[in-house]
């Protein structure tokens, strides 16, 4: 396993907080969207698609919203600078209004006793099993951001936010990974598969699930599984598998309680970690405590660490000492978090 | 004259001796004495019995030629009885959206039991010479002449698969594409495999869900429904018979398998029932017919010159009515060039 | 003396009236008077226009009697043009197991596109008379006669759907266990749904997976290809013309759909071309055959008296002949009874 | 959450030992064969399919079995009577020889929004997903033996026997649970499904499964999906329940860490349960320490604790007391281990 961003992100992230998204957020949303160019690819390039997603969080805040819409920004925030650098957003059932489209990966043996022949296939499904899911999507860090540490941040951010909202979360969350591409960002098993069947090229489908005009998946897509011993190699060996950019993030989900169950995207066959919402490392394993103002002890362990409910909701990575029950943090950081002596905070230690 | 009739056993050293020169195991007939033999045993069962509905049976023809086998045919009375036969039915799924101003044709080649109990007619097998075609559409058409005067012994739609293409070194594009992922055996075991009685290894390897055909390799989706160059001839005439062939392909090869309702083969449509007349003027200059005398064992064709007189009687040289086993006045099924 | 014609607007009114006295929606004709003066429209527009393939053209004959509305029957030249027709096909898989010495059947619906573009006839709607069957057979082959006759309008393939059982509450069994599981609609919405022109919701619905028949309730099964009691005329009628009823049916009610290849049907298969002889001397005591004359927007048929003469003409009326706009030796389409 | 096992189990399970099966316990597994009258529905009913069992685990202990066939056969031995009274098997990789088939439920949404319709439908598809799993199944204690906490006995031991061969396993690892009957015995699944499919009654099929034969399976089968919603209600809803008489047992794997991922049986549509066998408790949770000899203090943990490899693998519940890094455990515990002072011991604490 591969960790890039793992080193550097503990010592620097601390320069990062994550807080939920707020209606004047919305230009600077935007602004991440179009620098994004199709890697927030659930996001029209509009300043209205960017309001309409603020109005949500704000609806979902206010407890306003459907069980169809409900669901959450993250953004990551450059502390020194105040800019938006990254962001993650948080759905919590994903496909009750229109269908959640993916491929499952599913295994088929023939054999023959009297041909003494046994040969296992895999196969395609396409599928909606995750219809009901929460999930994380749109994790998302400006170019310039990288390496610090950000990705890392907002994902144990999405599963601080999670816990203390569990009620609202399914028991199963997922996250879907980009897909392997070519160099000329052609997806092999969308030149294999899906070209076929949408005779519009990978962008424009996309785009139009982007717009939320997902009838043509159902019109378009193949109903019948396929057969993937029967694909070309180039296309078969890109099943499951992740993006050179993001490899770094997915052991990064895995030792939080991600694991391939063996769904994958319907464009570009990218894997889709799924975890049991409740054994995730950020739910399962963080704590409630009362924040303390000190200088924690030199060599003092490091937390993830959230201060704030729903709209309050802020965190970063900081060192800390436990004394009784008290988490202690430096009033820089408690500031930071916009909490107080007293405060309750939720924070999971770095391992 | 050419004649055909049932084979019998005295036929198999020149039967072995023509399967043995068109080479390999072929769909026309096993090209192996053993097999040749039970296989004309239970031809002349099939022929001797009272049949009701078509079963099990197979009527192996043979053509003669001035007493010298030229040709055979195979018909079996019920593809895959008493199991069922497999075919890869190509089926036509409209893929229409519009909101994106699409609307095309998608195929996908499901596994079928479509054809089971259809009768099924095995391409002709002629001696290599200059007359094949003539040779292999008196068979095709004695053999649906047998049909049509012995309806029960067979089903309403008639089926005639033809091998699929294989590229120079004898491969089949569509067997590697398809088949060998799915089979453990090459080509060949499995067409032999295949041509055995217990076909229950076809369920238990076979793909169970449609394969979408623009998925497939170039090479394999060309050789779709196509069949060798040395079978042109054939497929022409099965055309010409009124079979069609966009439907089903075989499993293993992707060759064409033709389709037709009895009813509308145009040998069957076409063929009449008439009191035979032996008549002295007639020769050369009448068109030849093909001539069937209506019986089963003693079933017997023969490519002969006849005329419809205006009385509405069948004219044809007395050689040919001995052929046919019949005199003046008996019926005789011609069927019209 | 009964006549057969394309629809113009001067008979909005009767066929309105009979459709409404035919009861609730049907498949044979809208019963709403605005679609129906559509519906006219659009076929006076088909039977104008020169035609050389088949597309979204509707044919709408109606029958008259005395100068009365007796009956109408619309005929579409391709099913589900320009996109696809729905139908649910039985699908016959054979289940074997040696070893268990077991062999069966097992039927399973799978959602199929297959007939599109087949030329699709509806039931013919007559007003509730004791000379229902006379008007109907007159009117399925007036319509088989026009085909036969006009042939680059119409599709190789014809079909024609009966509607399914209902049960004393009129609600279908076949729904109940089946499309109102798909469909978040009633029968009677998803029924005027599917006549319309959108029919993509078809595809966004209805299952993609074969539905295996003996999962689903005994009272599903068992009016699986069943038609409704007020249909065996039809029923019988098409059968009769050689259609079959064994593979499609209705997605909606499970009612039978049947088909046959063009050259199939009987009255394409037995009618003749002959020249036309107006003769005093027919009468009552000749055969009614159904004649008609060939033309498209001045198409006309009947059902008249009708005797082919020793010279190969065919001697009928003057009365048929001038409803028929032909004159002596003019060419006249014959379809024996 | 029901436990009727729970409570009496964790303080009479020392009546119990769990070891290996070896050659000469062919007799008594035999014997509990047929005392099981079907319930051990992999194993047939013959003293030489009894002994095959047995000359596959000693091949396996030996290293000189296939991958196929590679298994272990664990005993419940009664330690007063020295009498087998139950047992569990466990198989290294499920279905490399033959397919090993279940049914996968799916999720297919149909939504029109010009009909503003939504419908989610389960399907039920065969498959062969869980080819290469590990597999426990066999799981049984002899009714007279009942209610002593046997059954979680075995679980456990199952869990720390792959703990200590962790290698031989595969990473994902399931059990069986037989699903709803009706009092008569029949299963509503079966009667709607199964039966229409196989013209043979469902103990004859499962028969013909324990003998091997399983070809019949691919022969007959519905190869296409099959539509949940359009079974009956009754058949509808055991798909994916637990026979009453197991409903302890559930709860018991769950806390284990197995969780229901949507595969059932292909004959009564029982649950199967999943885990990442890294994550099972007995794996991730136990440890290896040295056992030492004396009197666990008063109120010490009790333990599921495990001594010898292989064939001498023997497994017990007793109380212990942790010094410095070694258990301190009973002189009789150790006897019935057969382990002594400085012997290498795994064990999981119970919660």
């Amino acid at each position: 396993m591969s960790l890039p961003e793992q080193v550097p992100l503990s010592a620097s992230a601390g320069r990062f907080i994550v807080r939920v998204a707020r209606a004047d957020d919305a230009a600077a949303f935007h602004a991440l969207v179009i620098e994004a160019d199709g890697a927030l690819e659930r996001h029209a390039e509009s300043p209205e698609a960017s309001r309409a997603t603020l109005e949500r969080v704000e609806r979902s805040l206010a407890g306003k919203a459907s069980d169809a819409e409900r669901g959450y920004l993250l953004l990551l925030e450059d502390c020194a600078s105040g800019e938006v650098v990254g962001c993650v957003q948080l759905v919590c059932s994903i496909g009750l209004d229109q269908p959640f489209y993916d491929y499952r990966l599913g295994k088929i043996v023939h054999s023959s006793s009297r041909l003494k022949s046994y040969r296992c296939h895999e196969v395609l499904y396409l599928c909606n099993d995750l219809t009901g899911c929460s999930e994380l999507h749109s994790l998302y860090v400006r170019r310039d951001a990288r390496g610090l540490g950000g990705a890392a941040l907002l994902t144990k951010a999405a599963q601080l936010f999670i816990a203390g909202r569990l009620a609202e979360f399914a028991p199963r969350t997922i996250i879907e990974m980009h897909g392997v591409r070519d160099p000329d960002d052609t997806s092999p098993f969308w030149e294999a598969v899906g070209r076929h069947f949408f005779k519009v090229d990978q962008r424009g489908a996309e785009r139009l699930v982007a717009q939320g005009r997902k009838a043509f998946i159902a019109e378009l897509m193949p109903k019948h599984p396929v057969y993937l011993s029967l694909l070309p190699e180039s296309a078969q060996s890109t099943v499951g598998g992740i993006h050179p950019d993001i490899a770094g993030l997915a052991p990064l989900l895995e030792q939080d309680g991600f694991h391939f169950e063996n769904h994958v995207d319907i464009f570009d066959a990218g894997m889709v970690l799924e975890a049991h919402t409740r054994t995730l490392n950020g739910v399962a394993n963080s704590r409630e405590f009362l924040a303390g103002a000190g200088e924690p002890a030199d060599g003092a362990q490091r937390w993830w660490v959230a201060a704030g409910e729903g709209e309050g909701f802020c965190m970063t990575a900081a060192p800390g000492s436990l004394a009784a029950d008290r988490l202690i943090l430096s009033p820089d950081i408690l500031s930071r978090l916009g909490a107080s002596t007293g405060a309750s905070v939720r924070a999971l230690g770095t391992a | 004259m050419l004649t055909i009739r049932p084979a019998q056993h005295s036929d198999l050293d020149a039967l072995a001796e023509t399967a043995a020169r068109a080479g390999a195991p072929d769909v026309s007939l096993p090209n192996d004495p053993r097999l040749l033999g039970r296989l004309i045993a239970q031809s002349e069962d099939a022929f001797a019995a009272d049949i009701d509905f078509p079963g099990e049976e197979q009527y192996l023809l043979v053509a003669t030629d001035d007493g010298a086998l030229v040709g055979a045919m195979l018909v079996v009375a019920a593809a895959g009885y008493p199991g069922a036969d497999y075919s890869f039915r190509n089926e036509t799924i409209i893929h229409a959206s519009p909101e994106l101003g699409v609307n095309h044709r998608m195929y996908a080649l499901t596994l079928s039991h479509d054809l089971s109990g259809f009768t099924l007619l095995r391409p002709p097998l002629v001696a290599g010479d200059g007359r094949r075609v003539r040779v292999e559409r008196a068979l095709v058409q004695a053999a649906l002449a047998f049909i049509a005067t012995q309806p029960a012994r067979f089903a309403e739609d008639l089926i005639a698969p033809l091998p699929g293409m294989v590229d120079d070194d004898g491969e089949s594009p569509f067997w590697s594409a398809v088949g060998s992922r799915f089979f453990g055996v090459s080509y060949r075991e499995a067409e032999r495999l295949a041509l055995g009685k217990d076909r229950s290894f076809m369920a238990e390897l076979m793909p169970h869900h449609p394969i979408y055909v623009p998925l497939l390799p170039v090479g394999a989706q060309n050789v779709l429904g196509q069949t060798r160059a040395g079978y042109m001839p054939t497929y022409g005439l099965l055309i010409d018979e009124g079979f069609e062939a966009e439907r089903y392909v075989d499993v293993f090869d992707g060759g064409p398998t033709f389709c037709v309702k009895r009813g509308l083969a145009r040998s069957i449509r076409v063929a009449q029932k008439l009191p035979l007349a032996v008549d002295g003027s007639i020769g050369r200059s009448e068109p030849e017919c093909l001539l069937a005398n209506g019986e089963a064992s003693r079933f017997r064709a023969v490519l002969a010159p006849a005329l419809r007189r205006p009385d509405g009687r069948l004219a044809t040289t007395a050689d040919a009515a001995s052929r046919l086993e019949l005199i003046d006045d008996d019926e005789v099924c011609c069927v019209p060039a």
